[in-house]
């Protein structure tokens, strides 16, 4: 017989204040099978949770629900209570009655109506709740970075010198990421390569860091503590253990027409080539699409000058399949592509420039090596003009909804670091808003303002056009309530960032939610921001959203923090809502494996009884529990309801529909 | 004898129906089966044989037995059976004489101690209005059975030809229900009754199936039967449907089952079929394994076990609806050719 | 006049399975969110819409649903990787069936929401509950047996 | 047909007699010219009744997953709409092919008897096919019916092939007939939804849940059926309420979804004529439309269009889109 507790929490007045919870709590009462019913102002609270463990022991409870808030809220903490007071913890349901009732609702004889039947809903269920045990799963103490920025830098780091064991995957030829392509930081104005190269030679030399450059995910299977990993290391073309980085390659290489994708294309490279000066690893690689070997099949200059013989022609990609604990994903960002934004004539005008494109030319290692000029004419620009939130805050579906967040604080150090350099520029911004919190980052702000005389002009830019080689920047002043033209040399464009595309690829491998913006899910907004609702899965920098250095370096150590307190588990439990089949009834048709996406389900021939003394051998199927993450996409395959899921399984889903319907 | 013009029955059937319900084979989305008459329903007396028997007019597919109704934590237990004792009197209109020979059979089940009080209700109410054969057809052999379809009993019988319906009424029931319609009747017909029976007994004399040896079918060689080889291979080829038993005048088996409704539990009854693997299924699991051991035991009941508890009464009336509707063409034909005629002797 | 008071009075009942990892999280933030629709929409939560068999939306009519809506992460950003690709198949299969039967085609309804999206769920559940309402009570699909009681 | 019964009768002599299988399956005679039964024959002996005839209409593939579980094989005349269940099977591995030998068979369509006796013709006693006539005759004499009259439904708009075969016997070749075997369906999608609605009603209120078509069916092999299953909570013996009918159908169809190969047999052994196979039929015009066409059965191999999926798949909402009404 079922003998089953009910808690109805008042969460303050969070759900007292619409639901009646102690008419709930007494309606309750009277339902077949319910022993104990009792309301309590925090059940969350230690002596909530100590009310509910004691009802328990008293009451010989077999099964409890507590009406409460969201079950991803504290479904966790009540299993707990429960398994302290002897009670399997998956005898245990919650009824939403925050989220789903008292908050949504303001009629209070409605909202307690709809209490008490969510109610009765959750004791519909948790009577035909069975005792689960979680299993174990040994953890691989090896943890795997995605994307080789500072975000996963940071990250590795962290791991390593905790003493475990770090591969770094980066899809181009050299960590260092967006970072690197910077020329100073803000708030402090410091040089980007100087703080950041050497974090990357840390990496290079750390022992427990393995760096698999030219690199990308393949496919992962597994789950949190044993990923199986995939990565495919992309034909460079140069022996990576022989090559020294002398760069005589570069000098010799007669294709030299290649875009620089580091200094965003504003200047060449040649086909075989070190993406920067303080690469790593600083071993070439060559660009198979332009590279006359592979064009034209004559060639191979580089091979006869390698001292080294490190060329080879004929490299293959290469697979490398290892083990994993736990996975960061650090996948970072692109600015967006401005296709959708003719208006600032980005397309038609070399002048008008992306932000990022200005820190290449105002970099020393860049292609003007740190000169300010234009790159239509090479002059210096006299005026320039910023244009911010270009495709941010953009609903219009153009552009992204969502604020870049850096592009304020960049725009300032922009021109601010034009105006230091060369007093005589006169410097215009176009904002929207200026949103500059963060320590010392509104006194940047204002330093650009006050200090250094950039305009700040309030308004939207509607036009941007070539007047007899002069760029007319057509805007509105807010503030004065005017219309404003201003002849510019030079248009610099804050354009939105946007993650990184290869992201989508990452998030689909990884089973990790990812939004509509491709911004990966965390678990929670507040509470658990580093993690992806994907067990074992972490998330740094902009791949998560959009951030600055300093966030993405603090959510990175996170990460970090969160992978070693994984790693230093020997064993983890498992989730025990996994898919069962009955043998008795299953065909063994197969179907429930094609629609399986972990590969969790095998078949095999079993001997069964059929009456009458007779046996006979049929095909079944079989769930490894360890891998199955109970999706339950195989309960619905199947024709003969063989398959169930552990914890909605069909008979308890039908009962909580019936309840609900009951009049 | 009594007669009706073919185009005045619309008339006696509104007037049967004023008073009395009326059940007769009436055409539904293409098909004839027995039905509550209705103002534009299309009846069709004509069809031999209508799919189902008319056996649920007495025992229906499904009934209601009970309700426990909860609340709270109590159970109220509501017997809805005082719904069927006072069962508005009703016509069952139309019966062939091998469906109303099926009756006598159920009447033996039950109508037998313990009386199964829901069957006898509506039994009692009942006024039975049998039609006679004109056009046999080569699946009916009830004239195997002992079975004269051109004067089957009943309260009345009643005779079709082209132009009249003719009507006599055998018992006071019957007599009750022919002084209800009198305004309608006319007298006469006895001599087209008579040249209809007689041109119909030439058919029945000429059916394939008019002489089906049925003589081994007895209680004594029951275990010869049973362990027959036959059965292996007549039986293969069963899906295990219900349809035989469905379609079947005298199969009578039910099975008792709880629905649960919003207020608690409805306990009824509905039609079971032997050849389906759940029956006999039990707690210790089932007697019956195999399709073969269902098989033999649907034509064991109906020749053999039926007939040794009821004074040789067969559990067939021959009216021939398996053999039209077996999907795979299995009949009780087939069996009795393959078992009946071996004599052991 | 009749008709129209009647009308009023018709609450009707919807069963709502949300997927745990986006729909039923998009429900709660509607509910952190202060975003009413109306107490007559009751959560089945299921760790993914792919779990929803055909049998339980029937069931729900059986029962006395006069309404039944399936809620799931957007294709593309199932938290199992490709259960509501499946969910879309089947749903789509049994809409157009239900419809084919005659059963009114905006009884059931399936809608992707995100757990980002407590506005969508607060306002696809506004506009449901309005279809149904005015759609009536569900007469094709429903249990006699069932609703005997009332 | 007597010819090509004669070479299978041949053919299974040749097979039993050399031990090459140790059975066949095909059909037997019946008590009339009309209703032979399927059947296994594994001596010459017993061929003695074997029969392959107009009204051989039963698909024979759902028999063989017992049957190729037993020792020594089994030699299978399959029709071309047999062919396609027997595929769908060793699909899901419930006939094991190894176990198999197939020979596909002549067919030129099945006459169904019900049809014929539905024109008022009785005590037939064969039926030939005569051009695009059949000759029926009978204990009174001949009678002549238009062939697309009389033919099973099933087979009125089959324009199936042989998609499995080990050897053959065909001695006529049959015509492509240019025929829309979703016309019935369009149909009924053309009506207005009140009319469909009663449409059925009408039709599946003469359902007896005799489970004929469910057991009938080569997609529902399964050990043990949801509705014979009182731990699936809607198990039933009889149809005790309307919504019993709606649901039996729709959840029967829904689990052929994607594995129906359209060989009709549902319709072709309802007692109650119900037409079955226009729920299957509508599922697998919608398949076709969705997803790109499909036929079950055309391989032993590959998912089902419910097993599989593509990012851009229609929307469960816009599955009314374009409509008539």
């Amino acid at each position: 017989m079922q003998r089953i507790g009910v808690f109805i929490c008042w969460c303050g007045s969070n759900i007292a204040a619409t639901v009646d919870v102690k008419r709930v709590a007494e309606t309750i009462k009277s339902e077949p099978g319910v022993v104990f019913a009792e309301n309590y102002q925090y059940m969350c609270s230690e002596n909530g949770q100590q009310l509910i463990k004691q009802a328990i022991r008293e009451h010989n409870l077999t099964g409890i629900v507590v009406g409460a808030c969201s079950p991803r809220m504290h479904e966790v903490t009540f299993r707990k209570a429960a398994e302290e007071a002897g009670l399997n913890p998956y005898m245990v349901e919650i009824a939403n009655i925050r989220e789903h009732c008292s908050w949504i609702h303001k009629d209070m004889e409605e909202a307690t109506e709809k209490a008490v039947i969510l109610v009765r809903t959750a004791i519909a269920k948790v009577k035909l709740n069975a005792p689960l045990t979680a299993g174990e799963s040994p953890v691989t103490k090896r943890a795997l970075v995605i994307g080789g920025g500072i975000a996963g830098i940071q990250a590795a780091l962290d791991i390593a010198e905790a003493g475990f064991k770090v591969d770094i995957v980066e899809k181009n030829a050299t960590i260092g990421g967006r970072m690197a392509q910077l020329d100073k930081t803000f708030p402090t104005l410091d040089c980007s390569a100087c703080i950041l190269t050497p974090k990357m030679v840390d990496c290079a030399q750390h022992e427990n860091i393995d760096i698999l450059s030219y690199s990308e995910v393949e496919d992962v299977k597994g789950f949190v503590g044993n990923f199986h990993v995939k990565i495919r290391r992309k034909a460079r073309y140069v022996d990576e253990t022989k090559c020294t980085g002398c760069k005589l390659c570069m000098e010799k290489c007669p294709s030299k027409k290649g875009l620089n994708e580091f200094n965003m294309n504003l200047n060449t490279r040649t086909a075989i080539h070190i993406p920067f000066a303080q690469a790593i690893p600083n071993v070439a690689v060559i660009d198979s699409t332009q590279c006359l070997k592979f064009k034209t099949g004559k060639c191979g200059i580089c091979q006869k000058f390698c001292e080294v013989g490190a060329i080879d022609f004929t490299q293959q990609d290469t697979f490398v399949e290892r083990q994993y604990g736990a996975i960061v994903v650090a996948t970072g960002f692109k600015p967006i592509a401005l296709d959708n934004f003719n208006e600032f004539g980005y397309a038609d005008n070399k002048d008008v420039i992306t932000s990022l494109e200005l820190e290449r030319l105002m970099n020393a290692a860049g292609p003007t090596n740190g000169v300010l000029l234009r790159p239509s004419d090479g002059q210096h620009p006299h005026v320039v003009t910023f244009i911010q939130c270009v495709g941010s805050r953009d609903t219009s579906g153009c552009g992204k909804p969502y604020c870049s967040k850096i592009c304020c604080m960049y725009t300032a150090k922009h021109a601010m670091m034009i105006r230091e350099k060369y007093p005589d520029t006169e410097v215009h911004v176009f904002y929207i808003d200026v949103r500059t919190p963060g320590k010392n980052y509104d006194e940047f702000h204002r330093r650009a303002v006050e200090q250094y005389g950039v305009d700040y002009i309030k308004g939207m830019v509607g036009k941007v056009y070539n007047e007899n080689g002069k760029l007319m920047v057509q805007g509105a002043n807010l503030i004065d309530n005017e219309q404003v033209t201003i002849e510019s040399d030079l248009v610099v464009l804050a354009t939105a960032i946007e993650p990184e595309p290869s992201v989508r690829k990452v998030a689909t491998l990884l089973t990790a939610s990812i939004d509509t913006n491709n911004f990966l899910t965390e678990s929670h907004a507040k509470l658990r921001p580093v993690e992806s609702p994907t067990a074992g899965v972490y998330l740094a920098g902009v791949c998560q959203g959009p951030k600055d250095i300093p966030e993405t370096v603090s959510q990175a150590s996170a990460c970090a923090a969160k992978v070693i307190g994984l790693l230093v588990k020997d064993k983890l439990k498992t989730n025990p809502c996994v898919a069962m089949p009955d043998e008795m009834m299953c065909n063994g048709c197969s179907q429930c494996a094609n629609v399986c996406a972990y590969g969790a389900i095998t078949y095999l021939d079993k001997e069964f009884r059929i009456g009458g003394g007779k046996t006979e051998i049929r095909r079944v199927a079989s769930v490894n529990p360890a891998v199955c993450q109970g999706c339950g996409a195989c309960t619905v395959t199947c024709p003969s309801g063989a398959m169930d899921l552990k914890g909605f399984s069909s008979k308890q889903i039908m009962s909580e529909v019936d309840a609900i319907c009951k009049k | 004898m009594k007669k009706i013009a073919k185009a005045k029955l619309n008339e006696l059937y509104a007037k049967i129906s004023e008073s009395m319900g009326l059940f007769l084979p009436i055409k539904r989305a293409g098909e004839v089966n027995y039905a509550v008459w209705g103002e534009g329903k299309e009846v069709s007396l004509e069809t031999l044989k209508t799919v189902k028997s008319p056996k649920n007019a007495f025992f229906p597919d499904s009934e209601n037995l009970m309700k426990f109704k909860t609340e709270g934590k109590n159970i109220e237990i509501i017997d809805v059976r005082k719904d069927y004792k006072e069962e508005k009197p009703f016509v069952l209109f139309g019966v062939k004489a091998c469906d109303y020979k099926a009756i006598e059979v159920l009447d033996r089940v039950f109508l037998a101690d313990p009386v199964d009080s829901y069957y006898q209700a509506r039994r009692e109410a009942t006024t039975i209005v049998t039609l006679a054969c004109s056009k046999p057809e080569e699946s009916c052999f009830c004239k195997v059975f002992g079975i004269d379809a051109t004067a089957p009993c009943g309260d009345v019988t009643t005779w079709l030809d082209e132009n009249y319906l003719y009507w006599q009424a055998n018992t006071e029931k019957g007599e009750a229900l022919t002084a209800l319609v009198a305004d309608l009747l006319e007298e006469g017909g006895e001599e087209s009754v008579a040249t209809q029976q007689e041109a119909t007994k030439a058919i029945l004399e000429k059916l394939p199936f008019s002489a089906l040896d049925l003589s081994r079918f007895k209680p004594e060689n029951l275990n010869d039967l049973f362990n027959d080889p036959a059965w292996e291979e007549m039986s293969e080829a069963c899906l295990g449907c219900g349809t035989c038993t469905f379609v079947c005048p005298t199969c009578q088996c039910f099975d008792i089952r709880d629905f649960k409704t919003s207020e608690g539990v409805l306990r009824y009854r509905c039609w079971d079929s032997c050849m389906y693997s759940d029956f006999t299924l039990m707690a210790h699991g089932n007697s019956r394994t195999t399709q073969m051991q269902r098989f033999r035991q649907r034509f064991m009941h109906k020749l053999v076990y039926y007939p040794s508890q009821n004074d040789g009464l067969y559990s067939c009336v021959g009216c021939g609806r398996c053999v039209n509707k077996c999907p795979q063409h299995l009949n009780i034909v087939k069996v009795i050719k393959t078992l009946g005629g071996k004599n052991d002797d | 006049m009749q008709e129209v008071t009647e009308n009023k009075e018709f609450t009707p009942n919807i069963v709502a399975f949300c997927c745990n990892w986006c729909s039923y999280a998009g429900a709660d933030l509607a509910g952190s969110s202060r975003m009413t629709y109306p107490a007559n929409v009751k959560i089945i939560r299921v760790p993914c819409s792919c779990r929803v068999n055909p049998t339980f939306i029937l069931k729900a009519y059986q029962q006395g649903a006069d309404g039944v809506i399936i809620c799931g992460c957007h294709p593309g950003d199932c938290h199992y990787v490709t259960g509501n690709y499946y969910t879309r198949r089947r749903i789509a299969l049994l809409f157009s069936m239900l419809n084919y039967m005659g059963i009114e085609k905006e009884r059931t309804r399936l809608e992707w929401v995100s757990a980002a999206e407590g506005q969508k769920f607060s306002a696809v559940m506004n506009d449901f509950v309005k279809t149904i309402t005015e759609l009536g009570e569900n007469k094709r699909l429903t249990d006699l047996r069932v609703k005997e009681g009332e | 047909m007597k010819e090509v019964e004669t070479k299978m009768l041949e053919r299974a002599k040749e097979l039993l007699e050399s031990g090459e299988v140790a059975r066949v399956v095909g059909w037997k005679k019946g008590e009339f010219c009309y209703d032979p039964s399927p059947a296994t024959f594994e001596s010459v002996e017993e061929l003695k009744d074997f029969t392959y005839d107009w009204f051989c209409g039963a698909n024979l593939s759902k028999y063989l997953i017992q049957i190729s579980k037993k020792e020594g094989k089994t030699a299978v005349f399959l029709k071309p709409c047999d062919t396609y269940s027997f595929n769908q099977l060793v699909k899901e591995h419930r006939i094991k092919r190894e176990n198999i030998h197939v020979i596909a068979v002549e067919c030129r369509g099945k006459f169904d008897i019900e049809k014929i006796k539905a024109k008022g013709i009785s005590f037939v006693t064969g039926a030939q096919l005569d051009g695009t006539q059949v000759k029926v005759s009978t204990l009174y004499g001949e009678e002549t019916l238009e062939k697309s009259d009389v033919v099973l439904t099933k087979c009125a708009t089959c324009n199936k092939d042989y998609q499995v075969q080990d050897e053959a016997i065909i001695l006529h070749e049959r015509t492509k007939k240019d025929v829309d075997r979703f016309a019935e369906v369009a149909k009924l999608e053309a009506m207005t939804e009140e009319e469909r609605f009663a449409f059925w009603r009408e039709q599946l209120s003469k359902c007896i849940r005799c489970n004929a078509c469910r057991n009938v069916c080569p997609a529902c092999s399964c050990v043990k059926c949801v509705f014979d299953n009182p731990a699936s909570e809607i198990s039933a013996k009889v149809n005790s309420d309307k919504f019993e009918e709606q649901l039996f159908h729709i959840i029967r169809a829904f689990h052929v979804a994607g594995r129906c190969t359209d060989c009709g047999e549902c319709s072709r052994v309802c007692p109650q004529h119900i037409p079955l196979h226009l729920l299957n039929r509508k599922f697998i015009k919608d398949i076709d439309n969705f997803y790109g066409e499909y036929q079950a059965g055309e391989t032993a191999e590959g998912k089902t269009p419910l097993t599989s999926y593509t990012e851009g798949d229609t929307e469960p909402n816009d599955v009314f889109k374009g409509e008539a009404k």
